[in-house]
């Protein structure tokens, strides 16, 4: 409670929102599938901090659930994605993404 | 009694003829064609009797729309052009030999019933839905049964439906924007409903932009040639002989009451158009080298007069609308079975590659000219009466007008004739079988109709006046 | 007197109907017989009723049955028989009756005689319901139906599309004279709201038209006259139709249907007495196109075209004297030209059938004693044009010109000269056919012979009646002014008092044709001159067989500009309008191309757009916000 | 709460039956029970269930929506039989459909943005797993890859959407949200929440510009997996987007109207024009989907009486996807070859499947008679009654464009010849599944006020 007194709400959501954004260019910019994957789980955690401190700001327990709701999925979305990967990568030999081209027009 | 029996047969029949399998089908839908004719018959008498032949259930809740078709003298005119012309049509096929004969036939008839539908019907919605299903069957007839190189055929067709699709969607528009207004799809509440001048000003033109691609007025017209030389004969007679007369009596039923005031103010420029349009089609026949563009764009001359009638909005002009679209149907139906006819002989639409042919078949040949001759509008011919109102609605609203429209008579003779000549007379070049009397049958009933409403159109012009006056006191 | 009416009218219809039916069957013989009897029974029927009828006698509405409502108006199948109607009917009957006799046997060698006679008899009908009609649609039914009667005719041999050019310019000019009729009957309906003859004269004297509409009307009416009779500009086609078979010229395109015009002007005097200004200009048409018509006459080689002219320059004259006012005048010499202009184009029936087909003058000659009826018959007839004394046509063809002399003296000057090149040609045509030398082929010269009864026999009575005829209308004495007098409003015009003044024009009538037939002596007869090939003549004359060059002119200014612009609405517009309506389809198509550049494939462009979607959506709507 | 049990259940049995090696009657018994919880759920005939704060309440929008994605999941099941006759994964994939369908039903239900979250993310990895499930086919891999990025990307958003409106308002539950939505005094977080949970959906229902996955994953994916993300998936997405823009946004402000116009137009154009030079069927189905997206869209304009065009629209573009994809199945028998011209001849081949296709086009394109037509009157009725006239001539023009290439396949079914003899996928579920399809596009356009009238 008190360091969130000190810090202040949209500091919080400023540090998340920065948080989200660097997830969201390093998909962008990385072609890398793996490092991918790592920001879009930056940007699952940049709302899950988000969350906690919400939660901490109302006083509301319910926030901190919703975390383990986001977490557990977050698990899931990256368990299938990895399995995906593994057979991209046996049927290419890389994880480039730009080797995906093949569907397009 | 009630009309919708018509409707019936012509369904139950298409179904009929589907099942039935190739080898009965063109019978079946023969058949079916003069049952509908018969009860078509059957339901004239009883409407002079007096009965009442309308039919009004409520078939959707949300929006209101009522299975309502109603019957007039205008839709029973109408009624009869289609389902006479149908059986004519359907044994004009007899002449050609089609793959999936039962499909044919079968859309042949779903056709008629669409057809027969959008001239009964007595709800905005209704009427809508008969009217865009009455495109489904010639879509296929033309593309799966048509003649010419597939590409070029499959464009051509796709071009049509596109195009008149497109000229229709702006029509639901309209209809949809009444009925937020009026809450109704009832003809004769929509009729009664207050809008202000802009709104039917766009209403009108919304309307017309449907109608003016089926009729098709100059210069929307662009589908047609096409789509008549790569349709099948038939549904080159089925495109010319009753759908494009959709277009041209929902102009009548549906556009001119529900724009009234528009109607009039565009009045002018609408019939100058119409009028362009008969100059314009007379002056691109002449030259044209395959018989079926020809007597596409003769139509299209001919049916700009006829709209030119319609917009006149005068009772001369609606009558003589009425009357040219059916005899207009009875000949341009036979011209082109003319056509098949010689086509089925030379396989070419080519007409320089004709000739010849009056020596070795006099009795064609007469036909053919009696036929072609109607279409020029001699007098005692059905076509005269109508052209002869039609001008003389013209001549009512402004002299120029009908000097101008005019010169058809003296184009279309021109065209014509020098068609005829092309095609039929000369030495003989290449041997023509003789026509069969059952080939000549169509030609003959047309021949006949012809000249009985030429010299005696008195009872149709009964038949069709009180509901014009209606529809022109609506205006009014 | 219903059936009578009733049988005059449907006898050439059932002719019709018999021969185009069974009339192959039947035999040439039997079909021709059967074609000729029923316009003879018509003709019968016209004599029980000319019985009937004389002057002052009321006149016969007949109605058949009802035809149609237009508006108010109510059209129907209904006759009036009335001293015009059945002095017409007398002579396209009765003269219908001797041309079908000599068909038999002139067109014996056509395998389809059978049609032939179907196509006179329903010539013969249509010109009857023309005549007969009481209001202005049976007439214009009449009036059409001649004209497909016409077009069937002359196209006749239609094996040949030369013919056939001829038939269809024959029924397209036509048209364009029935527009003009069509605009008439409009404007008179919407002022009249009827289309009855005998209506439309009795509410024409409540003043409740403008003068002006009225004119136009009348103006309307006379363009169709001038299609169907063949008065400038629309003359054009009545020399090219006779490709048709001769007796066809004879009956079609000189006796009866080219004078219809002439019938309706008359059947109308009603309306053009009102309208003095449209008589003006039907004088001068008339008059302009007899003096131009008859120039051209004067150096055709083509016999038939030699009358052919001949037939339009004497239906100027007509129109001459309708345009002055003087109807009966006009009819008069109608039913003389009918009588001499008939017995001129059988005669040359008579010897293109003798030459087989040969119809240049060049190649004729010296007919006179090898074909003497034929030869006789066609004199008299000759001698009736040219206006000799006493032959009919002096008696008509002077009432025109006395009436041109009262109103109008540059008409009468012009007329004159008309007339007298009239006598020129006639007799280089006589001097050409029959004196001198044959100068055909020796094949032609052995089968020389004259025609059989059949073709004879129609000549001599035709001859005759080109010789007496005129006593229908002596000077001072007219029967047939004082016959027609009900119909018209005013005093005769022809009751001209046979003062000096009169004497005195018959006398330059005549001094003239002798100076044509002297000129025409002296050329063909004394010299012998042989007219030089066509591709030699010079100067005027060039001008003149080149007929003014009217068709090459109509050709230059009205069809080759129209079939140009044909080719190009339909090589041009046709296609570039095409495209711009399609051209959205094409643009959206276009477009479909770019846009599958983008989705290229690579999930960086995709996530780009969507961040790029994102932005933009956070942008606007915060901006919007604050 | 009952239905969503009842649909675990039977995903549970999926899994239970592989293991009691009860394989052959995984799909008729799940087929069998769909349909009987499709009409007890209909009738309301299933016991209510409450618990767990009430976090899924049935109503009258939730279980119309239910209904139709439950009788889809069954139809769709039924299609992909033939798939996986010969496999043993069977119930894996039957019971990932059947769990996606749980998901599904959570998102038209949901009282709770915990809920909705769970609900959408079970039916995403889903289509994940089902998208990439070819794994030996390079063109499956790349189609899970896109998906999976791209809908975690989107996922994230919607989840930072969530938490923003956690922060304004401090709570997850619908009502506490609806009050806030319309309460003055709301922070300013709430509307970045409600922007971004926009996007979010948007990316779900594939409207541009974030539907560029759309057409290659629907390439990508094997074909009974394309037929139901653009039919289940896309409709379930749609429906639930609604329900949200309900909740958060029920008095739009006129600058969101103005930008969901803007995305409603650019997804209907963009959709149609792309679709225009496709030569693959599953890439002209997965544009013309976009296309029908931006349609769907128009209802958000009129959210509080548009439920039911919204409901109408989605059951005909759903219906006539599946008739359309029993043919496409039907006819790519060989999964790496699905150019239009494999429907050279159908129509003399197979007249009936050539039939059921030409239904479910001339439905898409919205001709007459057909369930298509009505759904796109009754939503132009509706812009047009709102007053949006110029979006309306917009939403034509785009129909005509659509009848395009909707009849290129047509043409080539009626015109063409096949080039060589072709063999097709006879199977008599693609057979049962089209004519049920067909079927009910016709009885839905002869009778639309039975379909109108449930909500």
């Amino acid at each position: 409670m008190n360091i969130l007194e000190t810090v202040g709400i949209n500091n919080y959501i400023m540090l998340s929102a920065l948080l989200f954004c660097i997830g969201a260019f390093g998909l962008l910019y990385r072609r890398n599938a793996i490092i991918m994957f790592m920001s879009i789980e930056i940007m699952l955690n940049a709302v899950n901090l988000l969350l906690v401190a919400f939660s901490s700001y109302h006083e509301d327990p319910s926030g901190q659930v919703f975390v383990f709701f986001t977490m557990a999925v977050a698990a899931a979305e990256v368990a299938v994605g990895l399995a995906i990967l593994v057979s991209v990568f046996r049927n290419i030999g890389n994880i480039d993404i730009d080797n995906l081209k093949n569907l397009k027009g | 009694m009630n009309i919708s029996i018509v409707l019936i047969v012509l369904l139950v029949g298409a179904i009929a003829t589907y099942v039935s399998g190739n080898k009965l089908a063109s019978k079946i839908a023969l058949l079916t064609s003069i049952a509908a004719f018969g009860a078509t018959l059957y339901a004239l008498n009883a409407f002079n009797g007096g009965e009442n032949l309308d039919v009004n259930t409520i078939w959707i809740n949300r929006p209101a729309v009522n299975f309502a078709l109603h019957v007039d003298g205008l839709s029973m005119a109408m009624l009869l052009l289609t389902t006479g012309l149908l059986p004519l049509i359907i044994a004009s096929g007899f002449v050609t030999k089609f793959e999936n004969e039962k499909a044919i036939y079968a859309l042949m008839l779903f056709m008629g019933f669409a057809m027969a539908g959008t001239f009964l019907a007595a709800d905005g919605f209704l009427y809508y839905i008969f009217w865009e299903i009455a495109l489904i069957p010639i879509y296929f007839i033309a593309l799966k049964w048509g003649n010419g190189d597939i590409e070029a055929r499959k464009k051509a067709i796709l071009k049509f439906f596109i195009y008149t699709f497109a000229g229709s969607l702006f029509m639901l528009l309209a209809f949809i924007y009444l009925y937020t207004k009026g809450g109704s799809f009832d003809i004769n509440k929509l009729y009664a409903l207050q809008l202000n001048s802009t709104e039917k000003t766009y209403i009108f033109f919304a309307f017309f932009l449907a109608y003016a691609i089926k009729i098709p007025v100059v210069p929307f017209h662009t589908w047609q040639a096409n789509t008549y030389s790569k349709a099948p004969g038939v549904g080159t007679m089925l495109l010319s002989g009753i759908m494009l007369k959709m277009g041209l009596y929902s102009v009548l039923r549906w556009q001119l009451p529900l724009s009234d005031s528009a109607a009039k103010e565009y009045m002018p420029i609408i019939v100058a158009l119409s009028i362009a349009g008969i100059i314009y089609g007379a002056v691109v026949t002449l030259k044209q080298k395959n018989i079926k563009k020809l007597l596409a764009y003769s139509s299209l001359s001919h049916v700009g007069l006829i709209a030119a009638g319609l917009y006149s909005l005068t009772i001369e002009g609606f009558q003589g609308a009425v009357l040219q679209m059916l005899s207009h149907g009875l000949v341009i139906v036979g011209l082109f079975y003319v056509v098949e006819l010689i086509y089925n002989r030379y396989h070419t639409y080519e007409i320089k590659e004709m000739g010849g042919i009056r020596i070795q078949d006099t009795y064609f040949a007469s036909l053919f000219m009696i036929i072609m001759l109607a279409s020029v509008a001699l007098p005692t011919t059905f076509n005269f009466i109508g052209e002869f109102n039609l001008l003389y609605s013209l001549f009512k609203v402004n002299m120029w007008y009908a000097i101008i429209a005019g010169t058809t008579i003296i184009l279309g003779a021109f065209y014509m004739l020098r068609m005829f000549q092309k095609v039929m007379l000369g030495g003989e070049t290449k041997s023509f079988q003789k026509i069969s009397k059952q080939e000549s049958i169509v030609l003959v009933i047309i021949v006949v109709v012809t000249i009985f409403f030429g010299l005696f159109p008195q009872p149709i012009i009964d038949l069709i006046e009180p509901s014009l006056q209606s529809i022109l006191t609506q205006i009014k | 007197m219903n059936t009578t009416i009733l049988l005059l009218l449907f006898a050439p219809l059932v002719g019709f109907l018999i021969n185009i039916f069974f009339g192959k069957s039947l035999g040439k013989t039997v079909s021709g017989v059967i074609g000729t009897a029923t316009v003879f029974i018509s003709f019968l029927c016209t004599l029980c009723l000319f019985s009937q009828i004389n002057s002052g006698a009321e006149t016969i509405k007949f109605h058949l049955a009802d035809w149609f409502t237009v508006g108010s108006i109510k059209v129907n199948f209904s006759f009036l028989l009335d001293q015009l109607s059945v002095l017409w009917l007398l002579f396209v009957t009765g003269i219908g009756t001797l041309i079908h006799l000599y068909s038999i046997s002139y067109m014996h060698d056509d395998e389809n005689m059978h049609k032939f006679f179907s196509y006179l008899n329903l010539f013969v009908f249509f010109m009857i319901a023309l005549v007969a009609g009481s209001n202005l649609l049976i007439m214009f039914i009449g009036w059409e139906g001649v004209g497909l009667c016409s077009y069937l005719l002359i196209g006749f041999w239609y094996k040949n599309q030369d013919y056939n050019d001829a038939a269809k310019k024959a029924f397209i000019m036509n048209r364009i004279g029935d527009l003009g009729f069509l605009i008439g009957i409009f404007i008179l309906g919407y002022t009249f709201n009827t289309l009855e003859f005998l209506e439309i004269k009795s509410l024409l004297g409540k003043d409740v038209i403008s003068p002006s509409l009225l004119s136009i009307a009348a103006l309307c009416l006379f363009i169709g006259a001038c299609g169907k009779s063949a008065q400038l500009p629309l003359s054009t086609w009545l020399p090219d139709a006779m490709a048709g078979p001769t007796p066809v010229s004879a009956l079609i395109h000189a006796a009866t249907m080219v004078t219809a015009g002439i019938f309706m002007v008359t059947r109308m005097n009603f309306l053009f007495d009102l309208t003095p200004d449209v008589q003006n200009v039907i004088a001068i048409v008339g008059t302009i196109t007899a003096v131009v018509a008859a120039s051209i006459g004067l150096v055709q080689n083509d016999i038939k075209k030699v009358l052919a002219y001949s037939t339009v320059s004497q239906l100027g004259l007509m129109f001459l004297a309708l345009g002055l006012g003087a109807y009966e005048v006009a009819v008069f010499h109608v039913i003389t030209h009918a009588f001499f202009k008939a017995c001129l184009f059988l005669g040359s029936g008579s010897v293109i059938h003798a030459l087989h087909g040969e119809q240049d003058m060049r190649n004729m000659g010296g007919l006179r004693k090898v074909m003497p009826i034929t030869f006789w018959t066609m004199m008299i007839s000759t001698l009736a044009i040219s206006g000799i004394f006493p032959f009919s046509g002096f008696w008509s063809k002077d009432e025109i010109l006395m009436t041109a002399f009262h109103a109008n003296i540059p008409l009468w000057v012009i007329g004159s000269i008309a007339s007298i090149m009239t006598a020129f040609y006639m007799f280089r045509l006589m001097y050409l056919t029959f004196f001198n030398d044959f100068r055909g082929t020796e094949e032609q010269k052995h089968h020389l012979h004259e025609s059989p009864a059949l073709i004879t026999v129609p000549l001599i009575i035709l001859g005759t009646l080109a010789a007496v005829g005129g006593v229908i209308s002596l000077p001072g004495n007219s029967w047939l002014n004082h016959y027609m007098a009900p119909l018209f409003a005013h005093k005769a015009h022809g009751e001209h008092h046979l003062d000096s003044q009169a004497y005195m024009l018959m006398a330059i009538a005549t001094i003239g044709a002798l100076v044509g037939i002297g000129i025409a002596y002296s050329m063909y007869l004394k010299k012998k001159q042989v007219p030089v090939a066509d591709n030699e003549v010079q100067g005027l004359h060039k001008v003149l067989s080149n007929k003014y060059y009217l068709d090459e002119i109509y050709m230059a200014i009205i069809v080759k500009p129209l079939y140009a612009i044909s080719t190009f609405a339909k090589n041009f517009i046709e296609k570039y309008l095409s495209k711009t309506v399609f051209g959205f389809g094409s643009a959206t198509y276009a477009l479909s191309i770019q846009g599958k550049r983008i989705q290229n494939g690579n999930i960086g462009v995709y996530l780009f757009a969507f961040i790029l979607g994102i932005c933009g959506f956070l942008i606007y709507l915060f901006n919007i916000r604050n | 709460m009952s239905t969503l049990i009842a649909i675990v259940g039977i995903g549970i049995f999926c899994l239970l039956a592989e293991i009691m090696n009860l394989r052959k009657i995984i799909i008729p018994v799940t087929i069998v029970s769909l349909m009987a919880l499709f009409g007890l759920t209909l009738t309301g005939n299933l016991p209510e269930i409450k618990g767990y704060e009430s976090m899924i309440v049935m109503d009258s929008y939730g279980k119309i929506f239910s209904c139709l994605f439950i009788l889809l999941t069954a139809l769709l099941v039924l299609q992909s039989a033939p798939s996986y006759v010969k496999g043993t994964k069977v119930s894996d994939f039957i019971s990932i459909k059947v769990f996606m369908l749980s998901g599904a039903v959570a998102m038209v239900t949901f009282t709770n943005m915990a809920m909705f979250f769970l609900g959408i993310e079970v039916l995403s990895i889903g289509l994940y797993v089902l998208a990439g499930s070819d794994r030996l086919n390079i063109k499956s891999n790349e189609a899970g890859m896109k998906y999976f990025l791209m809908g975690s990307f989107a996922s994230g958003i919607l989840l930072f959407g969530i938490a923003m409106l956690y922060g304004a308002t401090g709570a997850f539950d619908v009502a506490t949200l609806q009050e806030a939505s319309i309460s003055a005094s709301t922070e300013y977080w709430f509307y970045i929440g409600v922007i971004l949970i926009t996007i979010g959906m948007l990316f779900k229902v594939a409207a541009t510009p974030m539907h560029f996955w759309a057409p290659d994953v629907y390439e990508g994916s094997p074909t009974q997996v394309t037929a139901m993300m653009s039919t289940l998936a896309k409709v379930t997405a749609m429906a639930s987007f609604f329900k949200l823009i309900t909740i958060l946004n029920s008095q739009m402000l006129y600058s969101y109207t103005e930008v969901i116009i803007v995305v409603t137009i650019a997804t209907m154009l963009f959709g149609n024009i792309m679709a225009l030079r496709q030569k693959k069927i599953k890439r002209v189905l997965a544009y013309s989907g976009v296309s029908h997206t931006g349609f769907m869209l128009l209802t958000l304009l009129n959210i509080n009486e548009a439920q039911n065009n919204l409901l109408f629209y989605a059951t005909s573009y759903a219906i006539a996807g599946l008739a359309a994809f029993s043919v496409v199945l039907f006819v790519i028998k060989n999964e790496d070859n699905d150019q239009i011209d494999n429907f050279n001849g159908l129509a003399k081949k197979s007249p009936l499947m050539a039939f059921i296709m030409t239904i479910a086009l001339l439905s898409m394109a919205g001709i007459p008679i057909l369930a298509g037509f009505f759904a796109k009157f009754f939503l132009l009725s509706q812009i047009i009654t709102s007053g949006f006239i110029g979006l309306a001539i917009v939403a034509i023009i785009n129909s005509m464009i659509a009848v395009f290439y909707y009849f290129k396949v047509i043409v080539a079914m009626y015109t063409k010849e096949a080039e060589y003899e072709k063999e097709y996928a006879n199977h008599s579920e693609y057979y049962i599944v089209g004519i049920v399809a067909a079927i009910l596009l016709l009885v839905i356009g002869l009778f639309p006020d039975a379909l109108m009238n449930l909500l």
